[in-house]
């Protein structure tokens, strides 16, 4: 158990830190401390492909696809510069966190060569279609059908809270392949192209005024028959699989945002005065010792994933980083008082502590409400008896 | 001692009930909301048809003749729909014009013309008839007439159609409730005594606490109807015992902030000495209470909650703004602490 | 609604106060303050009868019985003032506020006679006998039997948690009179004397090292066939009744007792600069603003019990004084410091407000838990579905 | 960076965890609860056949040269099992004397000689060779032979057995470390430097922390294997969702809480910058976290963990024992946020 850089993983800090920081203050300067996630959308797309062309697209990524073949402290270090230098979340975050290593572990050859590149290249922008109306976290009611027509799989469904929706040039679904199936089987984990007539998206505005999260609908939509990953029936198993790439290392990319959320906090306190309360400090305070231990915690998850301790601490992680962020925007808002709640951010939107405060609330409940992780911990990491459901 | 309400205060609360169930519906709250927090018609039924306008006012002075227990009900019935009324200047300014023969009173009862308060930022300079400052965050003052503007324990009253105004609307969260900025250069004003500053404060105190004791009754009972609705795992989700006993939580929060209407409302009307601390507590307990339930509204209607065209945002908005209106939770809690401790041993 | 008091009122609460008074600082002045419950009870014993001497040991009964026929603003008031003059926790709370409201309302006429003079005359001590092993706050889960032998009943079988029964004379016991009955069916209620060879009391050493609680057990304990209140076979619903009464007048007589802790409290905030502490005093403010509320939702509940908005009121009572005292706990410890921690209270035993800190976990576990209120509140109050027995 | 355990550190915990759940039962704790809280053969064993007494301290010194991770690993272990061993004034007072070579190191790492540390409460007066000094609450003070005297930035080491020396035992709570109150008067005492009593203390703050991360564990595993056994409504407790979220939400806090021992302890190994905000934030957390798991223990074993025959007291009380020594969580915190909040902007 050692926290220190070796001198060879300092020099590669400074490498990331030497690019990022030039970049940030450089060319996409106009991009810099972008925390909202539907800002320009375009400088981001160039963004993505400026990252791909100095290679830090996809440093964790074999060199066969674009990557480097980094260490998990590599990828540690420049999960935290990145941040650290202000550089704006991942439009493309789906494809090279969550599909492209899912891919790395499913897919066929072809399929490897098909996909992989675009995304390493920062062109192509995946988004997740998982969430339906009506099945919320319940992955198992999925009612989204796929049949093979030919050469063919033909979509049609509905998916609800696609994150990004708007900007994707494909989508990974998880449909019902075999025709009268309930629950966990039946199901297939399709890649498909959103050009196309049959994928239409309708961004949902949400409480902030904004529209990240889209629904998605497929008519009689279309993907190749080699477009799916796994085998026909395997969904579950591919779906959940990907599910566990999100607690990699763009975790510590998502704490870095979050320090720099807490540091914004920091700055307006001292600036209003809130910094002198002593029940504030109290707050921040804990806002700080929960973000570290994040930190540690994810550290250990990615040190030694495979010991039985560390699990514990992968389980517990979504839960646990939701209801910091969710209290980080109260304490935000508290921070802020009255003025944060006048709408003088840009374009006439929210200022940021108030973004956050409202934003914030989605966190625990997309990807497994807070309920359904407690089920999860009570019932994996404790061993407790498991909910009874009505439907059986 | 008789701690129930009395028959003619359960009509009261009735026909409040039912005025804004009909009235401040959704869709009629949204279009005020793109027109400046305000439905004109709806507070003009309020203080004409209904004559709700004076409930607290006395009736030599064209009110109703009736207290602050009275107003609270109407108050919460207005928080239950979160309507876009200017309720709460309304109750402040007009509990300040009671004494005073030259307010302009009957207009602002009639719904004709519109109050409001808002407290000083800064420094404040005045003299006999005019004054020198700046509000920042005055509810409703960009489509008010009237403002009672206070600064600890003083006040003034201050026409701002009048020289020396300048209103500067705001873009608010609780759009229900928007913002302006009302900077005063030596406007005329009428100076309000100290007494009459403490009972409008009270009163707007006590306005916020009544209606998010509304808000949490109404977004307890919505958030109960929709987990009785909404299945998941082949099971309404109000099945769930975690789900049940966080509702339950919330409806042992209900009960007490009502207890703490009444308890306070009781206390002005009758004005016992701890009529002070009551409006505290209060204010601190009934708007903790409805930012628990509004939070637990929008977790547990999951993304549904979470849009624009959902109600649970008007709630938890509302919620908000109410906790930092005129003083912090922690900052109310701070008074009665002091009371507590300053208290002979 | 009115909180004031008329002149009569008034004139009610200074003879209250001056007899009260005279007492406390008289000849009962050794007991005065004391609020543990096992302390000095053959003083506590005198003060039952001197009490019912001088008319005031249950001035909410008829006057048949030994009462005043007080009307309820009037118990308001007595109850105030006996915990305002420091008076003791009543030992015979079980027999003044529960059994004798219930033996009016189910018990026969000779019933009465034979139980209520002894009552109300502070000679007769009653317990509660409803708890047992493994039924927890399952009443339905009874299992003590009681079968008739030709003029009484022959119980057997083994009580819990049965407070004050080393000073008692009399035991209420809930027992399963049907044979192979189960659930709420086949329960009857029946009076018992506890100076009898069958009845055993075993004291419960409790976590602060006194013993409160009990262990009942009976072998072949013995009743009149006429000392079943009610019907055979309906104990569940007495029993249930009789748990009403508890939110009756008594409650306001506890809430004096929690203001002088609360007092206490504040007494050593002054005097060891906690009270300069922020977030001791915000505690401190919502230990006031709580017991406030509980004092103006108990007057709801009494001003008009009928009323359907009051009935939430009254149903959701524990819970709030419960985890309301068992916050107070906490908070007394944490004013008291690192000093609570030594046993320097008398014989040796725990200060007052460590005392309190242990023994107010209590308060959230007997008379049905707090889970088990939050079910009540949920099913009850909010309609919401009721929970799934394993055994049905 | 590698943020696991090494395959040597995790045979140290299993060592640990295997001696004290086989020598710290139930029984020898509590015999040790009538016998001054000291288990005297179970802490030789620890220090002699174990030769765990100097895991921390150079090999040089006679230790086993470790650090304070292997360090809280043995803590949290011997937390686990509430063991009444004077394990907190030792590491302190063993830190201390590292450098000290006229300290009575050999003797403590042995078992054979008990050393504790207290702070001192009020004025302390002291010149190059004695102190006069009180201090109140000192860990196992009466059955210790040298005691580490701390005040502020200030330290000394005083033989307990010399003159102007006197030790009143104190029945305490937490019965498996009693405190003593320790009255010096012109006591012969030994300066320690301002480093190693910074060390010192860090040192003691990491034990409690880990302790009551070690007493979350156990007290985690106890209500799981409670609930699942205990039926109600004719179902183990533990299949009510109330419970298993309750119990989730423990099963967080633990692993949060493991997570600020690992901090803390290579913060203070590797002497990072970050070391003392790490120290501050393990406390606070894990002592909080206990105080929680305590008290759901209590509340979920139901009127069973209420007696003093089953050992939930023990967690309990151990809990509370720690949340208060050596600065409470908020003061913690306060000291993080003065941290958080000094740093350049």
């Amino acid at each position: 158990m050692r926290l220190g850089f070796t001198p060879d993983e300092q020099a590669f800090a400074a490498e990331c830190r030497d690019w990022l920081q030039a970049r940030m203050h450089g060319d996409f300067a106009d991009i810099r401390g972008i925390g909202n996630l539907v800002a320009k959308p375009e400088r981001r797309r160039d963004w993505e492909r400026r990252l791909a062309a100095d290679g830090w697209s996809c440093i964790g990524w074999p060199r066969q696809w674009g990557g480097r073949d980094a260490t998990l402290t590599q990828q540690v270090i420049f999960a935290e510069e990145y941040a650290r230098a202000g550089a704006p979340n991942r439009l493309n975050h789906m494809g090279v966190e969550l599909i492209g290593p899912t891919i790395l572990a499913y897919g066929t050859p072809a399929q490897q060569a098909r996909t992989l590149p675009g995304i390493a290249a920062g062109a192509d922008i995946w988004c997740q279609g998982y969430s339906e109306p009506g099945a919320g976290s319940d992955l198992a009611a999925i009612r989204t059908r796929a049949r093979r027509d030919g050469d063919e799989w033909v979509i049609d469904g509905q998916k609800i809270w696609t994150s990004l929706a708007q900007f994707a040039d494909h989508i990974f679904v998880v449909a019902r392949t075999a025709e009268g199936s309930r629950g966990r089987d039946g199901l297939s984990f399709l890649l498909v192209d959103m050009r196309q007539p049959g994928v239409e998206v309708r961004p949902i505005r949400q409480i902030n005024g904004e529209a990240e999260f889209n629904e998605v609908f497929f008519t009689d939509a279309r993907c190749p028959a080699d477009a799916l990953l796994g085998v026909e029936g395997q969904g579950w198993e591919v779906a959940t699989a990907l599910l566990g790439f999100e607690r990699g290392v763009s975790t510590l990319a998502q704490q870095m945002q979050f320090r720099n959320e807490l540091d914004a906090i920091v700055a307006q306190a001292r600036a209003n005065d809130a910094a002198r309360d002593p029940l504030i400090r109290q707050r921040l305070a804990e806002s700080e010792i929960g973000l570290q231990l994040m930190r540690y915690g994810a550290l250990r998850m990615l040190s030694r994933a495979s010991q039985l301790e560390e699990s514990a601490a992968a389980l517990t992680y979504k839960i646990q980083w939701a209801s910091w962020h969710r209290s980080l925007g109260e304490l935000a808002i508290d921070v802020a008082g009255q003025a944060g709640e006048i709408l003088d951010g840009p374009d006439g939107g929210y200022g940021p502590l108030a973004n956050l405060y409202l934003y914030s609330r989605a966190d625990t409940i997309y990807g497994g409400t807070n309920q359904i992780q407690r089920n999860l911990i009570a019932e994996r990491a404790l061993g407790l008896p498991r909910e009874v459901r009505g439907d059986r | 001692m008789d701690f129930a309400l009395t028959d003619e205060q359960r009509m009261i609360a009735d026909t409040a009930n039912a005025f804004f169930a009909e009235g401040a519906t959704s869709a009629r709250t949204r279009a005020a909301m793109d027109a400046g927090g305000l439905d004109r018609e709806l507070w003009r039924a309020f203080c004409g048809e209904l004559g709700l306008g004076g409930i607290a006012v006395p009736e030599a002075r064209g009110g109703a003749g009736l207290g602050m227990v009275e107003f609270a009900l109407v108050a919460m019935a207005a928080g239950e729909r979160v309507a876009a009324i200017p309720l709460l200047g309304h109750i402040m300014a007009t509990r300040a014009m009671r004494d005073d023969a030259r307010a302009p009173l009957a207009a602002c009862l009639a719904g004709d013309a519109i109050a409001t308060a808002g407290e000083a930022d800064g420094e404040v300079i005045a003299d006999d008839s005019s004054v020198t400052a700046i509000a920042d965050f005055v509810p409703h003052g960009a489509v008010a007439d009237h403002l009672l503007l206070l600064d600890g324990g003083r006040g003034w009253r201050i026409a701002l159609g009048g020289p020396g105004v300048t209103v500067e609307p705001r873009a608010t969260m609780d759009a229900t409730r928007p913002y302006a900025r009302i900077a005063l250069d030596r406007a005329p004003a009428h100076t309000i005594p100290p007494d009459a500053v403490r009972q409008a404060r009270a009163a707007g105190l006590l306005c916020l606490a009544a209606e998010a004791t509304g808000g949490t009754q109404a977004a307890l009972d919505a958030t109960v109807a929709y987990t009785l609705e909404r299945q998941q795992f082949g099971r309404p989700i109000g099945s769930f015992q975690a789900i049940k006993h966080r509702l339950a939580d919330r409806k042992v929060d209900l009960e007490q902030a009502r207890s703490a209407i009444y308890w306070a409302a009781c206390s002005l009307d009758e004005g016992t000495s701890d009529a002070g601390t009551a409006v505290h507590a209060a204010k601190a307990f009934c708007a903790d209470a409805f930012t628990r339930m509004a939070a637990d509204m929008l977790q547990l209607h999951g993304g549904i909650g979470f849009t624009w065209e959902h109600d649970t945002h008007l709630y938890f908005k509302r919620a908000r703004a109410i906790a930092a209106m005129m003083g912090s939770s922690a900052w109310h809690r701070e008074q009665v602490a002091a009371a507590l401790l300053d208290r002979a041993a």
